[in-house]
């Protein structure tokens, strides 16, 4: 045990300190700390993990690259997937600010007086969310968007103490596999709402026939899975308050530099997936569930999460403190309103930069960027004969096309010609296997998007 | 020419929130082919019409890319991190952060993929995924792993679920979680939102669960036991092979809570000591930042039938390709969208990548060495005390009480936890677990050098002997600190409670009471 | 319940040296691939032998990588730089250094290319510094530029040098260099290496250089003028077309120092007024930062014969490729090795490329409109004077004097410059140029916002205020960096001047007096 | 001019701040401010530089891969080039470390108090180049290593006040080339001392044969451009002293791990390029200029540079400060010791991080692993009948190897397998043409080596 040179970042491995220590402590094989583990349990040797030897950095940078080298990356026209998780701009400032080292390995600021800076970007990245959907409260992050409607769902039935949770049937499908997982251990009941076939928006109609005084929440996401802008979320938000259900509304962040907040329309609780926001593609993760809240002690007091506050110090000065700890786990415990600890602080001060670079201008700037650029992609596709979008309805950045033949084979052409195409539908529902779900946004070219219907127009003459 | 005394002071700016100083016509970003709009709008014809529209412009303050720059640069020095000084909170394991795994992610093969394009574009990607499982199931004895989850407390939420569906697919009402009062919050929390009953287990003299109360309990409605080892203590429960088996005889399941795995990684597995589940944390064993409170990646994995409960897609290989399986036969679903927590989750594969299951095992040899080492130079000292079998040598992290500080000078933990950032160090975990009166819980983890642990037992005495000479200096510390003692009774109050700037303004108007 | 006045401090840490915490048996870098070591040894056979090889280890105090980390982050928080506040040392041109630049040169595409590399395996890199090439010919109006000087003086060596192999070649002995009394300093240090006798030309009144004064010197023994237009006055030589036909006349050449080119990029080019010559700071105009001191880039560009002596290599293409050419016939040789330094080469690559000629040209108009607010705001107020013609606008810079202050409060201008560092403000430029009495020098570039302006004028009027009411506060000032006013007479008297902690122990030791 | 939102960085150049300022000075077009600029002098177009429009982030960044894509990275193995500039481990904490802003983004630290720990940055870089060298003085940087030797000459003859330097014949043929240009101003002679065939070290006798009391210096590479590693060196400064020259020696700081520091063996200045602390290839710039020397009055006050010292402030902490400044272009203007100013301060503290990373210990040990993988190179190549080493002595990383034929020839048949080969030494000297500079670092496997050696023995087959 020890070598005469310490192991990678455990600077008092070497054979000399550990001496050192154990002669303080008195005893002559570091072993002995283990003598109250069971000696059956011991492992004889080291697990098999790595590659069977320690690697200096210049070697895992060697090792490393032979795998990066057989993964593909599309840039040049960017994805063209959708799916609620689109390629974005990430300014380099975001990447930089979220890189420095007294933000980056922190832990959670339990120790408010040492860590008042990061406080007060958590608190802002709150103040901005709170502007951009009208809403009050704010938590400081949830894991993701699809935990953070699970959360939502939870804290529905919480407040209501009902068990019903209306939903589209074109949920995120992503989305409602992981809501149905969190709600299994409640006894939950979640129902589906129609939408319209042509415009693939909600049937008012038929929400008004499911809600009754069983129902928790009205869910609905705006836009929808399959790009649909919804115009009656007033009459939902209505309908819901009506029987005392929550309205939840999920938007997409950048949206809102066109579209209504939620706050405005009645929303008790809005949830987003904060990735759009400068976090980049990453493979998925980490992603940033953003959670606000109507201001209603009822609804604040059962909030999940982590907050910061404003308040003062000793002396009077501003300062910042974690808040309404008495709904955590670690004062709570099994009365938790959730056991959320470790959450995605980081990627809310990235969001909190990349807002702050864009300010309101520049998200409308940006949202009327996407707006454009995707309905110039939709009117093409449907000037080479295309079905784009499949329904008549305002759309923001995705949307649904519906081809004379399977996707799929198209998306293999496309790749063939180094661009990476929509998300064939077929994924989560089999008969919409003609069908894809574009994504376009403010990083797609005209050129791309021209190079995308070029693409398109030849295979399908094929 | 060049002695001088050792002095802390944390920068201070008075940083203006980004509201006094920003304005929504400002802007630092110049948005992609600007150029093109007035073209695209001839072609596309219309403009955005329907009543969700809106007119105005939303009320976000806008800064330049310089001024957000310096924003962020000065709040940063006004926080502290592992890279400023030990973070010795016990139950986080605050490890240093290698560098070099920051680069590498940074890559934009990693930050330039796309979560749902075509497998056979990420194969490389997905390979040291794959790998990742391989070795992590190793480490912990277990069969297969869902990278899924994006922290412990989402693992251990997997885990309760697991284990509640388990038992419902055998047709047996099991409604009690088992969960031992040392437990961390997020055990209970979890078992509840799972549905479950928890039974709280008292802990024993020695510092362990209390196996007769245990016994006790354990019976027909028992779904499970979630446990981790070595405890919140960092006290190994010796008698786990008998907890296991009680707990199996009475047909329950083992859930192991893998945040205190640090100091036996690569020695003990969980799954040689009986457990079913296990989740990990990435962000503490394997060395990914915390990032000032996330993201941080967990896996959860499970052994023998409890495989098939795991949450999905799990990675797959066959002879040609890696790829995702997605095939759910009881599975409990899925915890999130997608696979993980990527970026963390690479920095957990380098982690391992660099120091391979040798290195992984002198980690936990270190970490335990710190932490008796540090046992050893702050015992006996006054105003501290050692609760729980004081022979017993402490693995990943150690609690100490500072209730005799308490009585003799009216000085508690949170004041040391003050008057220790007043010192440049931050505090350990305070108040946790509840079973020990004025706990301070430390773990240097392995990264600390035997120095840094000198120094903090060294200051931890000095607080010490201040406090019975001079007590209220230290319940006025911290006075070196950019802000002086935070007033939590203010920010909590219902007349003062201020979550966002929104808030704030409507106080100000008289909106809000 | 946030309402706080405007607090600064810097962080102090009394960070000990490196040698205080450090030991040559630590380290905290594995190195690569050391399991083969021995496999090596056995295959070499032979050990390393002969006198001049050591027996004992190096005394290099090391650390381990997360003390290491450490280290330089507290010193970091007890420095300042463009991203922390303004910094308007004038003639420095501190401009934001956008991040995207400096993600992009961390490209491995560009970091792990060798010098010596073959040119078909860089063309990428080629092309770039090929365009960077051609641009700043276009800005200057010269023919062709060198990228080989690695920072504005060298260029002027480089410059120097030419003039006087040109005229060496011409057969013409002219052995002085005419320098304006308000040059940089660089400028007479850069002609007398090159071997000239300076001449100090004198400056006018209006603040420009005398025509009268430099017509009685020049002659048959001028090599050339070095002058910055605008001067460092911030002052356009309105009589440059004048100058030039003079210096030309009487046989000399014309040498422009580009450190002073912000305020008129893209608007009026060097080679329109007539010089032959003209050095450009890449880590001033075009936004390189300049890292604590270093590195800069430099480009010399020459006009018509003068391309000639230009230092080699140039970047060429032909038709089908990049590459460097060699050929020398009347060159002056080489600055130093290889190209440049390539990496701020591309940050100025880069900056061209994101703002384009007419992006460039907003920039010099957006610097001058910064100067000439920060004038009107600060105009007028007591204890400070605008020197030379106040009617005329400044362009990149201006120069006020504090004199009027030092007379009636004995508040100089260094003094001045402490009590803006104690508001958390860096200093301008002090006693430059050195024909102003109690010179400070403030250029803002166009990277700070009007808000930034306003905030330092209005400092620097309560500070003006404060000493006509408290001269001695200001005296003591600063009281808030992370140490008090240094010792410089301590720092540089023989009995106690200590450049390294070599010299420092031998002190202590008593080995030097 | 102006436009409605700002240009890149110049956040003020809105129409709105732009209107803003130009009511408060009073004028209405910013062109007035240009009013004292000749009118025929101003262009009337903007100048035709970058890609004739602005360039967004994104668009820079998918510009810049363009050209990137075109260039060839070798890292597996990486090159084998010599010539004084090879590849070498940069620790990722060396580039976080030159990546703080506080540094980055600092100008020289004019104003102490506020950038005291950029300072001591640099004292520390100073002092453990001081120990590494054994001579008490370093300076805070020169350009690189070729300008820091020409200081060094410029140096000697301004102590001496003599004109003739020793350089050896087989002097590093860049640097020479960069001295010659540096000196041309001055009427400065340099004399070259002819190596021995057998070893390649520079010939004592010729030496002292041509050392005078006109002789302001004798210079010696140390390993030679060609490898060798000097033995006479005492020899030489005892020469070179007796007749009233300075003795300057280049270094390889790598090396010092197990040779000799000059400071050791009578060298008034060391001198050496940085590069290999951590600083990358870069394509050969930013380099680092080393520049020591001796604690002799005569001799500090003729160093050119700045140089950061220790002292105290007003309450008596330790504090830095530039000392010496007099020496400087800013106060001394054309008597100044160089008119150096913006030097590669970060450079420097970049090899300070890096040399503490390593320690001691750390740098025997690098140094003997590079000594060992050179050694298997030439060892390898001999056993397949290639003259390696050419020159019988010591050598360290870099050796000189002789063909049986053309080395250019070998040099694309290595590149076609992806192997980046030697330096052919006909770049310098037209007669060697069969030769080549290898340089084996401790980034070089035995795999690679092996894969070198392999390739080449393929080569010289056919
Ligand atoms: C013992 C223990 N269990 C569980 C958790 C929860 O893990 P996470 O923060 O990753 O959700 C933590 C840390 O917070 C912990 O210390
Ligand atoms: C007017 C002027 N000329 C020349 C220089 C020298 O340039 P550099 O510092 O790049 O050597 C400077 C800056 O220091 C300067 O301000």
């Amino acid at each position: 045990m020890g070598s005469s040179r310490p192991i990678h970042w455990a600077p008092s491995s070497s054979d000399r300190d550990r001496s050192r220590a154990l002669s303080v402590m008195g005893i002559s094989d570091a072993f002995e700390l283990y003598r109250d583990v069971p000696h059956n349990l011991i492992l004889d040797k080291p697990p098999r993990a790595g590659f069977d030897r320690m690697l200096s950095e210049w070697e895992l940078r060697l090792t490393v690259e032979k795998y990066l080298s057989k993964n593909t990356m599309y840039i040049d026209p960017p994805p063209f997937l959708g799916g609620g998780w689109c390629p974005h701009l990430v300014p380099a400032l975001v990447d930089y600010i979220i890189s420095r080292p007294e933000f980056l390995t922190a832990y959670t600021p339990y120790q408010a007086e040492i860590n008042q800076g990061l406080m007060q970007a958590l608190f802002e990245y709150q103040s901005l969310i709170a502007d951009l959907v009208e809403l009050d409260v704010v938590n400081a992050s949830m894991y993701d968007g699809s935990t953070a409607v699970a959360e939502a769902f939870l804290m529905a039935l919480r407040v209501t103490k009902k068990r019903k949770i209306l939903v589209p049937e074109h949920m995120h499908p992503e989305y409602r596999r992981v809501v149905e997982t969190w709600l299994y251990g409640k006894n939950a009941l979640l129902v589906s709402v129609r939408y319209d076939e042509h415009t693939g928006r909600v049937s008012l109609g038929d929400l008004e026939s499911k809600i009754d005084n069983e129902t928790a929440a009205v869910y609905v996401e705006n836009p929808s899975f399959l790009g649909s802008i919804e115009e009656d979320v007033e009459a939902m938000a209505d309908a819901a308050h009506k029987k005392g259900a929550l309205f939840i509304v999920k938007f997409e962040p950048i949206s809102l530099g066109l579209l209504k907040p939620p706050g405005r329309y009645g929303a008790d609780i809005a949830v987003a997936e904060g990735q759009p926001l400068g976090l980049g593609l990453n493979y998925g993760g980490p992603g940033l569930g953003i959670f606000a809240v109507r201001w209603d002690r009822k609804l604040v007091r059962q909030m999940p999460g982590r907050i910061i506050g404003l308040t003062r110090d000793a002396e009077g000065r501003r300062a910042f403190a974690m808040i309404l700890q008495t709904r955590e786990q670690h004062i709570r415990r099994e009365k938790a309103t959730s056991n959320i600890t470790t959450n995605e602080a980081l990627m809310a001060v990235a969001a909190a930069a990349y807002l702050t670079l864009l300010g309101g201008r520049g998200l409308r700037d940006l949202a009327q960027s996407i707006w454009l650029r995707s309905h110039y992609l939709a009117k093409r596709l449907s000037e080479i004969g295309v079905e784009a979008p499949v329904f008549e309805s305002e759309f923001f950045k995705e949307f649904t096309t519906r081809f004379p033949k399977q996707y799929k084979a198209i998306h293999v052409e496309l790749k063939k010609r180094g661009i990476l195409g929509g998300l064939s539908l077929d994924r989560y529902w089999p008969e919409k296997s003609n069908e894809c779900l574009f994504c376009v946004t403010e990083l797609h070219s005209m050129k791309h998007i021209d190079k995308l219907v070029e693409a398109i127009s030849e295979v399908i003459k094929e | 020419m060049s002695t001088s005394k050792k002095e802390w002071r944390q920068a201070r700016w008075s940083e203006p929130l980004v509201y006094e100083i920003g304005d929504p016509q400002k802007t630092g970003v110049i948005l992609p082919y600007l150029d093109e709009l007035p073209k695209l709008a001839e072609r596309v014809g219309a403009r955005p019409q329907g009543k969700v529209f809106r007119e105005d412009t939303p009320d976000l303050p806008g800064l330049s890319e310089v001024e957000t720059a310096r924003h962020f640069n000065r709040l940063a020095q006004m926080s502290y991190g592992v890279d400023v000084g030990p973070v010795p909170l016990g139950s986080c394991t605050m490890k240093y952060n290698p560098k070099i795994f920051e680069e590498i992610v940074r890559d934009p093969r990693i930050k330039f993929l796309h979560p749902l394009q075509d497998e056979d574009t990420v194969q490389g990607l997905l390979e040291m995924l794959y790998l990742l499982e391989r070795w992590l199931a190793e480490l912990t004895g277990m069969d297969r792993c869902s990278l899924q989850v994006p922290a412990g407390a989402a693992g251990e939420l997997a885990g309760a679920l697991m284990i509640k569906k388990y038992h419902a697919d055998r047709g047996e009402e099991r409604d009690e979680m088992l969960v031992p009062d040392s437990a961390h919050g997020t055990n209970p929390a979890s078992a509840a939102m799972a549905g479950f009953k928890v039974v709280r287990i008292p802990t024993s003299s020695r510092g362990t669960i209390d196996l007769e109360a245990l016994r006790s309990v354990a019976g027909p409605r028992t779904a499970g036991l979630m446990l981790t080892n070595p405890s919140t203590l960092g006290i190994f429960e010796d008698e786990i092979l008998e907890v296991a088996k009680l707990i199996h005889d009475s047909g329950g399941l083992l859930y192991y809570d893998g945040a205190n795995l640090n100091g036996i990684m690569g020695i003990v597995r969980p799954g040689d000591m009986g457990f079913d589940i296990v989740h990990l944390n990435i962000h503490k064993t394997f060395a990914a930042p915390h990032g000032g409170g996330g993201p941080g990646a967990g896996v959860v994995c499970a052994k023998g039938d409890l495989v098939d409960y795991l949450p999905r897609p799990l990675i797959e290989r066959d002879d040609s390709r890696y790829f995702w399986d997605y095939s759910c036969d009881k599975c409990i679903g899925s915890m999130r969208i997608f696979y993980g927590n990527i970026v963390p989750l690479l920095k957990g594969f380098l982690y391992i990548a660099s120091l391979g299951g040798k290195g992984l095992r002198e980690v936990a040899i270190q970490s335990v060495i710190n932490t008796n080492y540090f046992i050893t130079l702050i015992k006996n000292t006054k105003g501290y005390e050692l609760p729980y079998d004081p022979s017993k040598p402490r693995k990943h992290e150690v609690v100490i009480s500072a209730k005799p500080l308490l009585n003799d000078t009216g000085v508690s933990a949170g004041d040391v936890a003050k008057a220790l950032l007043d010192r440049g160090l931050h505090a350990p975990t305070m108040y946790f677990p509840l079973i020990v009166d004025e706990a301070l819980m430390i773990e240097f983890t392995e990264s600390e050098p035997l120095e840094t642990i000198e120094e903090y037992a060294k200051t931890l005495k000095e607080i010490a002997e201040q406090a019975y000479t001079n007590p209220g200096k230290i319940k006025e510390a911290p006075a070196n600190t950019s802000v002086r003692r935070v007033d939590d009774v203010y920010a909590n109050h219902p007349k003062t409670v201020t979550p966002t700037y929104r808030v704030y303004l409507k106080r100000l108007r008289g909106e809000i009471k």
